[in-house]
């Protein structure tokens, strides 16, 4: 089984610079994902792996053979599309044996191949019939049901679950996780739901505007983001950002968001920081809601506008001068108050990024 | 999703009488056509005239039957029609894959402008080259000059036609097809060319239709009724004794039989034809 | 501002599809009613009928007590803001927001004033009235609708999934801006939508449908805690409810809750006591925020084998195994650190648990 | 693992520097180059070099020789009143022609897109002229406008709108008039199809919409189904006008061009100079002209069906 590696790839389409200049090494038997808002170049960067794309500059290596030019139908890759990509004027069975006529197999050993897959996947019942007689999810099924008869050591899955309603979503997803971990393949996976990278992936590559912004295991990305981007982008809800300035007050360090201010004793930041302009980051899950006024710690007075509830789960959207902060609250909950509420996490949970880059400075020890 | 009408009765009048008036309109060259092929030869021009025929007789037919070639004509016109088509399919449909899948230099303002502009020129103004060359050919008179030809007719339409079915075929089709092990061609001629069957088809009657009625080429490019087609068979009856109205007619009839099941039953498509795609 | 009844009202399209069913529905003055579902169950249908867009086959519709079954569109007097943003293109902002009132012979400065005091409900601002809405974002695009909608007062306003194709920040504003206004109103506001978010963000009361069929219809916190059946539990949550088909057997002259391989529980749950006096089969339903967990043995705790976990925020979402073959979704504070292969023990609270019936699947 | 450690990801990435890859041109695209080919030489370039050619040579038939003329066709040609009389005809039979079928094919289709009874057949009926053969259509127009037995002129006498006899195909403003009938007879469907087309991609919701506002029909019909029906209506007329250009199959059969060439389009008028009287240089250098007319209308056309593709993805 291969690694895969991605040497300096850029790709042109009419001008336009999809991916520039992307390395990516991914670990035989990874679970790698490619996290991003649509249009920033991940199923370009699928495309190219898989050979559907020639790169403009750079190579691909599949363990040590340069495999860059090389047709994709001569390549150890199989891929599952965001709309399926069945083939509707074939059945089940003959969708599912694609990969195996190809290899001009004989026919006992094709059946034989396909039914295993089939009794796989619970899609068994159904081999005779027509594509447009399958429900979403059983389309879902059949499409990586084609790519794993290939039996290819390297599986690209290109935002599979974008098109499943929501609740569809929820159950595949967990069947999915299931099934990789059983098939032991090397497994790149694309999507623009932070849910799903978070929820299966080893490792997570933020792809943005035809670069990788940050790549590296699940909760590194998550807890260490090297940006604003990749902070608000790889987390549902997203994180909470607020301009705000680091101030000299007295001798103390002080950030001053115009509506609140935090006292930033030296020990809270693992490193030491200048005063400037920063963005302020907290998670919504970090924040909490009181509504009487503390003594201790963080205390941001603010007015609830909105509870959205989120099937069993609640976020609330709490006013605070310029800004509006979410919160997120476990469990149903639908009080709006004209009360003042009061606002408070634990200066651990809080994140510094540089105004004018974006990039990283520091977050809470 | 039906709409609730909520009409007044004024205007559903209104709208009966207006489609009864267009109807009448549209339909009387077509009923006088009809006419004329049955009526008496002396019924067919007087004062007043007879919108419903006093006698009928079907000398026009059995004339063109068999003094006219009709015969001939009839299969001339189906066999360069279809062949007409079939060549520009044959042409086209790799065209349009080519134009629908790859981006290369001059797509858009070069090959497929040109391919389009080709459309719009007016048969009159190729006619004295076409002739020329034809002599030169050997193709002056024969079926296969009127088949170039109108193949040259059709293949802008096709091309751009087809390019609009196959950029509906979603790519990853035959991506996923190569996918499997599957070399290009294949994913041609297994995926591309089954799913776009419909439009294939479909483009084959459309191409019948626009060349079935053509006059110019065919008067000029051929001379002798073995290679004729039926607007020039119907054309030659204005001699120098007047007008064989009734055989015109009758073939006028019979010419319009299959173009008219044509827009009839592909009607959906004739759009794109003549949109070139454009609007569906 | 108004009522609207639907009374046994039934919609077959083409002679076969039935696709709104003996429906019966009270929309009260004043209150927000999301008629909630999946696709092709009718709720599109329903809201055409109370617009008048389409006509009945069967059953009244009245406004405020009077009927308004035959009545077109127009002479039902409310508004409505479809799915795809619809707007006049060519015509300003501002003269997309006065068309309604134009109608209605209100005068200019009179216009001017409604049109300055919605434009600013919807954050539209004053400087961009003369410009074109053919030019506008599709999100600006619902928000110019919404507030043409809300210009004129109305019996009622209709919302057709007016969210569903915006981008999820502007989503939360003009939601926000709609229960703004609705509260500000009290305005009558039928609400069209698949997302359970959505109904359960901002509607007093949900119909549920499925099938062309009205399933459940109350108060969004009655709904999610005591649904009608198994569909409505699975349909609303994040995720849904939990189902488990167990028989009620006897032993030692007590009835208890048998999973197969485990014990669900040893006693018939409180509330179900009368319900259920003899041997029977059962679905049993949990919401998998309410299922208690152990990492070690305790007693009326069902061992089982996590093979899922997924971080949610600031909850771990599990998905374990009890016995062979029964799957289970529990949610968990992340401090539980709970990771694929564990062994974990669940317990499934008495006073948290929903029984339905095997067969119809309604809540028993 | 130290996850403190952040740095910006970067291409670090360990492979060494190896050979450049071998990378394999996709040619496909050359598929493109029969067709374009077979246009090139049949329709384009050999008909348009052959054309450039004679229209610098005169030819005489009788001598079967030709010989270099310069500029001397293409003078001739712009004083010749045949030829300026053959565009000025095929212009303004062109104009009224366009003009008519649009407002016509405009008002059935609005008709035809409304829902009742019959509406199928009604439209069926309505595009039967596009089935007909053209030249037969000559024909039969001929037969309708017959002197001293004109179908046409028997039903308006008993209409009551002339009286007597018409003479139609002897008059030039008349017999422009039959030929307008003929042409806008059989290519009003082809507005009705095409204008039908754009009607049904308008959504109802936009109709519904104005039906709450009280908005009147007419007013519906300005803001709302005129702006979204601009497209195919733009496309249509453009198609329509450059195909009258073409005008020959039904002038042929009704008038042959008469009476005294009031009725002669400038297809007609290159098909009997180059046919009829073989002066080939005269033709080709009036063909030259027409090219470039075309050639400059399709660029318009071409480019505005780019910018709505364009719009469309």
């Amino acid at each position: 089984m291969p690694e895969v590696i991605l040497d300096r790839i850029s790709k042109t389409i009419q001008k336009k610079k999809i991916l520039d200049d992307v390395s990516l090494k991914i670990d035989e038997g990874s679970f790698v994902c490619l996290l991003g808002p649509a249009g920033g170049g991940k199923t370009t960067l699928l495309k190219i792996i898989a050979g559907l794309e020639v790169p403009s500059a750079g190579a691909v290596y599949f363990g040590p053979e340069n495999v860059t030019g090389l047709e994709p139908y001569k390549r150890d890759v199989s891929m599952v599309f965001q709309d399926f990509a069945l083939y509707p004027h074939m059945s089940v069975f003959k969708n599912l044996a694609s990969p195996l006529t190809a290899k001009k197999l004989s026919k006992p050993e094709i059946e034989r191949k396909v039914g295993e897959v089939a009794r796989f996947l619970k899609i068994d019942r159904f081999l005779d019939r027509k594509i447009n007689q399958l429900s979403g999810g059983e389309m879902q099924r059949v499409a990586i049901g084609r790519a794993l008869t290939k039996e290819a050591q390297i599986v690209l899955f290109d935002e599979i679950f974008v098109n499943l309603d929501y609740k569809l979503r929820e159950e595949m997803r967990v069947e999915f996780k299931a099934l990789v971990d059983e098939l032991n393949i090397t497994t790149i996976f694309s999507s623009p739901d932070p849910e799903d990278a978070l929820s299966l992936a080893d490792k997570i590559a933020v792809v943005r505007e035809g670069q990788i912004l940050q790549y590296g295991p699940r909760d590194a990305v998550y807890q260490y983001p090297v940006d604003v981007f990749t902070a608000q982008y790889c987390g549902y809800p997203e994180m909470n950002l607020v301009d705000c300035t680091v101030v000299k007050n007295g001798g103390e360090l002080q950030i001053d968001a115009e509506s609140f201010q935090i006292p930033l004793p030296r020990e809270t930041l693992a490193r030491e920081i200048t005063p400037g302009s920063y963005i302020l980051g907290v998670r919504p899950e970090q924040i909490r809601i009181m509504e009487e006024r503390q003594e201790n710690g963080v205390v941001i007075p603010g007015q609830m506008v909105l509870t959205e509830v989120i099937g069993s789960d609640t976020i609330v959207h709490i006013d605070v001068g310029r800004h509006t902060i979410q919160s997120f609250v476990p469990g149903i909950y639908r009080t709006i108050t004209d009360k003042p509420v009061y606002l408070n996490f634990d200066t651990k949970a809080m994140y510094l990024f540089e105004r004018e880059t974006g990039a990283f400075v520091a977050r809470g020890t | 999703m039906q709409r609730v009408q909520r009409e007044s009765r004024a205007y559903k009048l209104f709208r009966i009488v207006f489609l009864l008036f267009f109807i009448a309109v549209f339909l009387l060259p077509i009923w006088w056509m009809i006419k004329t092929s049955i009526i008496l030869r002396v019924d067919t021009v007087v004062y007043p005239p007879q919108y419903i025929p006093k006698g009928i007789e079907f000398d026009g037919y059995i004339r063109i039957w068999k003094d006219q070639g009709l015969p001939f004509l009839y299969f001339n016109t189906i066999r360069i029609n279809i062949l007409a088509a079939l060549l520009a399919l044959l042409l086209g449909v790799p065209a349009a894959y080519a134009a629908s899948r790859y981006d290369f230099w001059g797509k858009e303002g070069g090959f497929m402008f040109t391919i389009l502009s080709t459309r719009f020129l007016p048969p009159a103004t190729a006619l004295v080259p076409l002739y020329f060359l034809y002599r030169w050919l050997g193709l002056v008179d024969s079926i296969w000059g009127l088949v170039i030809a109108y193949a040259g007719l059709n293949l802008p339409i096709v091309v751009w036609v087809m390019r609009s079915f196959i950029d509906e075929i979603p790519r990853a089709m035959e991506e996923s097809y190569m996918l499997d092990g599957h070399s290009r061609v294949a994913a041609f001629f297994k995926i591309i060319m089954p799913l776009s069957a419909p439009g294939i088809a479909a483009m084959f009657m459309i191409c019948n239709f626009l060349t079935w009625g053509e006059f110019l080429l065919s008067a000029v490019l051929t001379t002798t009724v073995p290679h004729q087609t039926l607007p020039i068979g119907a054309a030659q009856l204005e001699g120098d004794i007047g007008i064989l109205w009734q055989q015109i007619a009758a073939i006028g009839v019979l010419g319009a039989i299959p173009i008219t099941l044509i827009i009839v039953f592909f009607q959906r498509y004739l759009v794109r034809g003549f949109s070139f795609g454009i609007l569906k | 501002m108004a009522k609207i009844v639907l009374e046994n009202v039934r919609k077959v399209y083409n002679g076969t599809v039935v696709a709104v069913d003996d429906m019966s529905l009270e929309i009260p003055d004043g209150e927000i009613v999301s008629l909630l579902g999946p696709s092709g169950c009718g709720k599109t249908t329903t809201m055409r009928l109370i617009a008048g867009f389409e006509d009945a086959d069967e059953g009244k519709i009245y406004i405020d007590d009077q009927e308004v079954t035959t009545w077109p569109p127009n002479r039902r007097n409310f508004s409505m803001v479809f799915q795809f943003p619809v707007v006049y293109d060519t015509m300003t902002l501002y003269e997309n927001i006065a068309t309604p009132l134009r109608t209605l012979k209100t005068d200019e400065s009179r216009i001017r004033a409604i049109v300055r005091e919605v434009s600013s409900s919807f954050g539209i601002d004053e400087d961009s009235w003369h410009k074109k809405a053919a030019k506008l974002s599709i999100s600006d695009r619902q928000r110019l609708s919404l507030a043409h909608a809300f210009a004129v007062e109305r019996n009622l306003y209709i919302l057709d999934e007016p969210f569903s194709n915006i981008d999820p920040k502007s989503r939360v504003r003009l939601t926000k801006y709609v229960r703004d206004i609705q509260q500000k109103k009290r305005h009558t506001l039928v609400f069209v939508t698949h997302s359970q978010s959505e109904a359960l963000t901002l509607s007093d009361k949900i119909a549920v449908m499925k099938e062309g069929k009205l399933l459940q219809y109350d108060s969004p916190d009655a709904i999610y805690s005591k649904p009608a059946n198994t569909f409505v539990g699975w349909f609303l949550g994040n995720p849904g409810m939990n189902f488990i088909h167990c028989s009620c057997r006897q032993k030692n002259g007590r009835l208890y809750l048998d999973g197969g391989a485990f014990v669900a529980l040893d006693r018939i749950p409180a509330a179900y006591q009368k319900v259920i006096t003899g041997e029977r089969a059962i679905i049993l339903g949990i919401r998998p925020e309410q299922v208690e967990i152990s990492q070690t043995a305790k007693e009326a705790f069902i061992p089982c084998v996590c093979h899922f976990a997924e971080p949610l925020g600031s909850r771990l979402l599990l998905n374990v195994k009890l016995g062979q073959d029964v799957m289970m979704n529990v949610k968990v504070p992340l401090e539980a650190g709970v990771s694929v292969g564990d062994k974990v023990y669940v317990h499934l609270p008495e006073d948290r648990i929903m029984l339905f019936d095997d067969k119809t699947e309604e809540a028993l | 693992m130290d996850l403190s450690n952040v740095t910006r990801y970067q291409s670090a990435v360990a492979v060494e520097a190896a050979a450049p890859p071998v990378v394999i041109k996709r040619r496909g695209y050359l598929l493109i180059w029969p067709a374009f080919l077979y246009l090139l030489a049949f329709l384009i370039v050999y008909p348009f070099g052959y054309n450039v050619y004679q229209s610098f040579f005169e030819y005489s038939m009788l001598t079967d020789t030709s010989w270099f003329a310069g500029l001397k066709n293409y003078v001739g040609l712009f004083t010749s009143p045949e030829y300026l009389n053959s565009v000025w005809v095929g212009s303004l039979i062109a104009f009224f022609c366009l003009a008519i079928e649009t407002l016509l094919g405009l008002s059935i289709a609005l008709v035809l897109n409304q829902n009742f009874k019959g509406k199928v057949l009604a439209r069926i009926l309505l595009i039967l002229p596009l089935g007909t053969i053209p030249v037969i259509n000559g024909y039969m127009f001929n037969i309708l406008f017959f002197p001293n037995a004109s179908v046409v002129d028997h039903i308006l006498n008993i209409l009551g709108i002339i009286n007597g006899p018409m003479n139609w195909l002897q008059d030039p403003i008349k017999a422009r008039i039959v030929i307008i009938a003929m042409d806008v007879w059989q290519w009003t469907s082809f507005m009705i199809i095409m204008i039908l087309a754009g009607l049904s991609a308008i959504p109802e919701s936009f109709y519904e919409l104005a039906k709450l506002d009280n908005m009147s029909t007419w007013k519906t019909f300005w803001r709302i189904t005129l702006p979204k029906i601009k497209f195919p209506l733009a496309l249509a007329m453009l198609i329509r006008a450059m195909d009258l250009l073409k005008f020959f199959d039904g002038v042929y059969a009704l008038t042959k061009g008469g009476p005294q060439s009031a009725t002669e389009t400038v297809s007609f008028y290159i098909y009997r100079i180059g046919f009829k009287a073989f002066n080939v240089g005269y033709a080709s250098a009036g063909s030259i002209i027409v090219w470039a007319i075309i050639w400059v209308m399709s660029f318009i056309v071409i480019s505005k069906v780019f910018a709505a593709k364009e719009k469309a993805v």
